[in-house]
């Protein structure tokens, strides 16, 4: 594995946790994104993912730095699936080690927050009755982003 | 010659993910027009360039070889 | 398992994720609390925990539901070891999902602080040098504590 | 009679884990008392107790049967 990647195949979360642990490390937090069934009423059958996967894991890189430089001491890991993925199943998953507990949930959510800005991924959700590429028409580059209610 | 390349609703709208054109020495801000020109339906409004993997600004200049993605609004996560 | 429970045999987190898992999920954010070799420039060689088992569990529970009320539509579980725990172990688990991100932080976070307020379990390290029973003398019942740093 | 139980530091301090004391009708705070008096070592300034598993008051009175639980600190996660 890579600390920062997208992947193809069903992603094991823990694998990601594992490789962030060190003796110092008092905290662990982990993230799972998985694909929801009801959004707003409306069911989804499965969604489809598509990266421009050399550029994805470069920015994925470049969020742990920014994660690693705003609260030093943590160790942060991000994987990312594309294809198609059935409900339950994990989209992304991101691990954080810190020696205290608050940093580790801090940079842990910063990251998703960041993902959902900055990585070039699109998600194109698959319902009974059509598809559509999802993408938050309104936001704005490198401006945080509210949730988007799209998926978790 | 520079390589474009085109992402989700983009792809589809394009008809193709990738294409060839002679930019060289022109800006991101002329890349869009040249797109929106060929492809008046592309909704381009909120799309952002990468060139060579980066996020790039209007003004950066495009050299021969480069790759230039465009990026619609992203949904990862 | 249970939802909310102490245990004595080493802690396998997958198995609290995976049971709050549900198709309306769209998040879910693990916890773990591990034995942190060093605090403060002392070198811990392994913790013992004890707890008041059944209030313990109790307590857990009562957290859960206090999470459930505060972010309607998550599910929570907790575990905590009790017993000696070697460097790196996993003394403390919690799993919470929920439809959105956001509420699956919050909420997680909020049973951390919560099982160091109210949880009758309690920690001794024991250095090179000597053992000690960890407990905040300055906290108070039911008041938010600060981050002990005695570990994550 | 009621079950009194002593843990972590307390129990080490009290040197027993558990006793059983004819305090029934007494309240919380006159068990603290009784216990004070019968270890005047044991540190009971920021403990807390449980009747039947659950934290009680002061002025809980224990009844014949319950278990009273002296809880020092915490320190779980």
């Amino acid at each position: 594995m890579k600390a920062y990647e997208i992947v193809t195949e069903p992603i094991d979360p823990q694998k990601y946790a594992d490789y962030v642990l060190r003796p110092e490390a008092g905290a662990v937090t982990l993230f799972t994104g998985h694909v929801r069934e009801w959004t707003k009423g409306v069911r989804t059958l499965y969604l489809a993912y598509e990266a421009y996967v050399p550029m994805a894991e470069k920015t994925l890189r470049q969020i742990g730095e920014e994660m690693e430089a705003k609260w030093p001491g943590t160790r942060a890991s991000i994987a990312h699936r594309i294809g198609e993925l059935a409900i339950g199943e994990i989209a992304v998953v991101i691990a954080v080690s810190s020696p205290h507990r608050k940093d580790a949930y801090e940079a842990n959510e910063y990251a998703i927050e960041r993902i959902k800005e900055l990585v070039p991924i699109w998600k194109k959700e698959i319902w009974e009755d059509g598809t559509e590429w999802i993408g938050d028409q309104r936001k704005k580059p490198d401006v945080p982003a509210a949730d988007s209610g799209a998926n978790e | 010659m520079i390589t474009i390349f085109y992402f989700a609703g983009l792809r589809e709208a394009a008809g193709v993910p990738q294409e060839q054109a002679e930019l060289d020495g022109r800006t991101v801000g002329e890349l869009l027009e040249w797109i929106g020109g060929k492809y008046p339906h592309l909704p381009l409004d909120a799309v952002r360039v990468a060139v060579n993997e980066e996020y790039a600004l209007p003004e950066d200049v495009l050299r021969q070889g480069d790759t230039a993605a465009l990026i619609p609004p992203v949904s990862g996560g």
